[in-house]
């Protein structure tokens, strides 16, 4: 394992005051509990929004703190969930008085720290509701699993809540916002490589020069089968299909096609996935009217993409295209 | 000896924990790795130190003192799962001894029983999902018969500690359907549960630290 | 050697195909020759900027494509200069009459086939300007070296120039502009990993699990020593101070700091060592006024980076805040 | 023999070109890959097809016209380096030759001076610099030595590519100062030159065109 790092028990730490130096006019960082918050935080009248998770997926989701997306972020060691100390006073930091929404990825550690602090914060006096995301049509969503987990939609989830927030949406309006969306995004996602925590040392998983591993998660977990490699027309109709499939798009429906990369692979080769969904789209009849392509969800360094698939209507088009100005995200100001 | 076990033990069973999940800290990353994200030693050598440092800046009074202090530092330092489920376990068996600064068997059983039920009330696990239920259910069900026959409180922790080891084990078959390792479905078959594992090495450390002889449970 | 990709002698092809898709709002993609444009080109008035260069760079250089930057990119063959019937087509596409500057990066390949392209483009009557970017310290400038190379420097001038050239600058005036950059701006990189061209399918070269190389381009080719692995804040000193020494930066001055990702590595380790190269500056009394921190001037998926300095003057900074809206860089509107 | 060589040799050569450059693609971006980026073979061998599909499209009447399309296919499709410095060389062969349709040894010489010369006035490069110029510089040489002592056509050729070979051999040792690989320094010494590696391949295919026992020069 070789990173650019100095000790794996500091990463977070240092990686976080870095950011913080260099987006010192968008966000503030609090260390010790650790937890970004937007400048000029609370803004007035402004439903707010929180996010967090483990760390080891960036730019999510202190990246997108800022203007016209979250409020605050609050990062956990790699790939393990921030804890109620860390969250409750994020949430207490950014709340206006107009309540906070809490982002939430669904994975059991996410839901419980985020539940806890949910809890204590409104013991204080806080209104928070929480907004499960949970997009990944790899995982099959019943009684015999945790449900699906929240992977790659979630930055799709942030921005259009987000706007929502900015332009002075209310509590439940936000909050509805975000659930919209949430039941119209699904993603699935591909490994060509493992990746290594920090502190582990090992990478999470091996694959052999001709394997990969098919609807992975983000936190280097190994996914629900592992197939010999293709070409990536073929692994492109792998993932889009089950996404389109559970989705129901129809012919006629406008959607967003994001392609994301988990870290460590070529921009290059995320156009050629792009490529082919995009083709496959316009097979089915459907309208791509937004894009987004890029590392936005990751698993450290890990080789490999997801591709998401929004269903959009006028009004969740007109909150994407909102100006938002973050670290990782920025557009019409 | 029917003599109960005070607050010496509470921090003998904790700083015996610090020590345990240090040792054991790549084992239980390298089970987290083969069906979960590779963190679960790491969170807990990190939380059981944070506990270690509460414990020396304000040393408890009483045996629910100290876990209710052990509670707090695992909710905000773990993370995770088990961040949340450890703390509520350590939190409602805190609750469960109360002021008492002498714990009996009795005490002891109700205690254990009590972190098995906030393990379930926040995680909704039942027995045979693949999580650390699956440790402490059959813990808490040696306790209460050895309880029941009469014996004391190191014998109490000694059932639970054996049977919490034999519990874990007893995961390794098991398809998980809580937490992480459900996403792999057939795939977690076949490897141990990470926090059943952890899970019984908490409960060796309470017997240990009771006077039952170390190891001898295994 | 596993990719994201379908066949190796299509890559560029493909991936260029899907970012037009992508992007369609800013880009027009050109095929046979490859070369892609800003929509809208040749803006009325406006002296045009193009560049390009080896594929397997991205977002370098059609990323940059769009208001305030490039007004037309030509990609090459992945490490593989473009070719005159490329750059002159894309040259005369976008002359608006004002006059095409060419920004260059300083390699044989490069150089030589932007050069013939310029003798031919003006021969067809388009005032040409060349600008060789050169900013790689690890490369002694002298008779027995090709000369310095251009590395992650190259961003910064093509943003900067396109800002001079947007507000309408002369053809001289914004090559003057280029070329100040270009004195102003140093870089050095470092390589966990090397890369694997695809057509090659092994990599570029090994480095053992405790070696890194000091001094790297941007082609997967060797730097100029290896060393054994040291932390983030050790390397950064590594690749920062020859820059500093280089570019002379004295106390009270004012820098524009620039982590540049090559790939492969997570953006939480790009912040790690931007951290450390801030503190660096600080401790020299620079003034870090500016910063740039992710993945834009890359080397396929190697893991490493690079660390560029600008000496910003109010001139350099007003154009680097001038709005920009490319794909891959994007503020201001 | 005082017979002169045709457009069919310059056909022939150009498709030996493109066989040999099609076999040792793999050996040339490996060279590549040692002190480069591994793309000389890939540009090479991308060049020479384009050169083949013109040759198909428009059959040249003359030993400069096929030089001259050769020319034009490789400046506009292998790129790198390599692709400028290639097509000046066929350029300039190609201007030397003029309408000729048949080439004697003079002629042919001075077409070889001229494509060194090409090679040279782009890349500024000398002998020694570790580039293909020296492959080119002794093949130049070793023919006008062959020239002034009398032979002919087909004994220039094969003297060239004898001394071309020997002189990509010659840029093992060597420190790079031109090109991708002077970025090295120190570190590009003990590698053969790839540039130099295909000159004397591509002169070896002029020699075996014009019926000299292919191999034998090696
Ligand atoms: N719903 C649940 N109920 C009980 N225990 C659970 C549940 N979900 C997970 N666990 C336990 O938590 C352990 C994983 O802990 P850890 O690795 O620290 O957290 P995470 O899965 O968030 O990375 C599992 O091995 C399992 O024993
Ligand atoms: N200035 C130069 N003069 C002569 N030959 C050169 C010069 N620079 C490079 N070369 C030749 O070009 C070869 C490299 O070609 P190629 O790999 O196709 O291009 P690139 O270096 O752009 O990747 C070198 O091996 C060398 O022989
Ligand atoms: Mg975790
Ligand atoms: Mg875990
Ligand atoms: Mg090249
Ligand atoms: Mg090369």
């Amino acid at each position: 394992m070789k990173k650019l790092i100095n000790d794996p028990r500091s990463v977070v730490d240092e990686s976080v005051e870095g950011f913080g130096m260099a987006h010192a006019d968008l966000v503030d960082v609090h260390t010790d509990p650790i937890f970004v918050v937007r400048k000029g935080a609370p803004v007035a009248g402004k439903v707010a929004l929180v996010s967090g998770g483990g760390s080891g997926h960036e730019p999510l989701h202190a990246g997108f703190v800022g203007h016209g997306m979250l409020d605050a972020a609050v990062p956990g060691a790699v790939f393990t969930s921030p804890t109620p100390d860390q969250i409750i006073p994020a949430t207490a930091a950014v709340d206006s008085g107009a309540g906070v929404i809490h982002i939430v990825k669904n994975y059991t550690g996410d839901v419980l720290n985020f539940e806890t602090a949910a809890e204590m914060a409104q013991a204080e006096g806080i209104s928070v509701r929480s907004v499960l995301v949970n997009d990944d049509v790899a995982v099959e969503d019943s009684l015999y699993t945790a449900g699906r987990r929240g992977v790659g939609g979630t930055v799709l989830v942030e921005k259009i809540a987000g706007a929502a927030a900015e332009r002075g949406d209310s509590l439940e309006a936000v909050a509805g916002v975000a659930e919209g969306v949430v039941r119209n995004v699904r993603t699935m996602g591909v490994a060509l490589s493992g990746c290594t925590v920090p502190h582990a040392g090992v990478p999470s998983f091996e694959l052999a020069d001709d394997e990969i591993e098919i609807g992975i998660g983000i936190h280097g977990e190994p996914g629900r089968h592992r197939i010999a490699m293709e070409g990536a027309d073929a692994i492109t109709s792998r993932l889009l299909d089950p996404v389109l499939e559970d989705l129901g798009i129809k012919a006629g429906e406008e959607v967003l096609l994001f392609v994301n990369g988990m870290g460590g692979t070529p921009l290059s080769e995320l156009y050629i996935v792009y490529r082919r969904a995009a083709q496959i789209l316009a097979e089915r009849g459907a309208k791509v009217e937004r894009s987004l392509v890029g590392n936005y969800v990751t698993s450290l360094e890990m080789q490999g993409c997801s591709i998401s698939v929004l269903r959009l209507d006028d009004e969740l088009t007109a909150l994407w295209d909102a100006p938002v100005h973050t670290p990782a995200l920025r557009w019409g100001m | 000896m029917t003599v109960g076990l005070g607050v010496e033990w509470a921090v003998e069973w904790l700083t015996l924990s610090a020590r345990l999940m240090a040792e054991h800290r790549e084992e239980l990353i390298a089970l987290d790795r083969a069906i979960g994200d590779s963190d679960h030693g790491e969170n807990m050598d990190r939380g059981f130190q944070a506990v270690m440092e509460k414990l020396a800046q304000t040393p408890p009074e009483t045996p629910g003192a100290a876990l209710k202090l052990a509670a707090m530092a695992l909710m905000s330092k773990v993370g995770g799962a088990a961040g949340p489920l450890y703390g509520t376990a350590y939190l409602r068996a805190a609750t469960a001894l109360g002021e008492n600064a002498d714990i009996d068997a009795a005490a002891l059983a109700g205690a254990l029983t009590a972190a098995r039920d906030g393990i379930v009330a926040r995680g909704k696990a039942e027995l045979g999902d693949k999580t650390m239920v699956d440790a402490w259910s059959p813990a808490v069900e040696a306790a209460d018969e050895v309880l029941v026959a009469g014996g004391d409180a190191v014998a109490v922790l000694a059932a639970a500690a054996e049977a919490a080891e034999v519990g874990a084990v007893t995961t390794d078959p098991l398809v998980a359907r809580k937490g992480r390792a459900s996403y792999l479905g057939e795939r977690s078959a076949g490897h141990r549960d990470p926090g059943a594992a952890s899970s019984a090495l908490l409960l060796r450390a309470a017997a240990t630290a009771a006077g039952f002889p170390e190891g001898s449970a295994e």
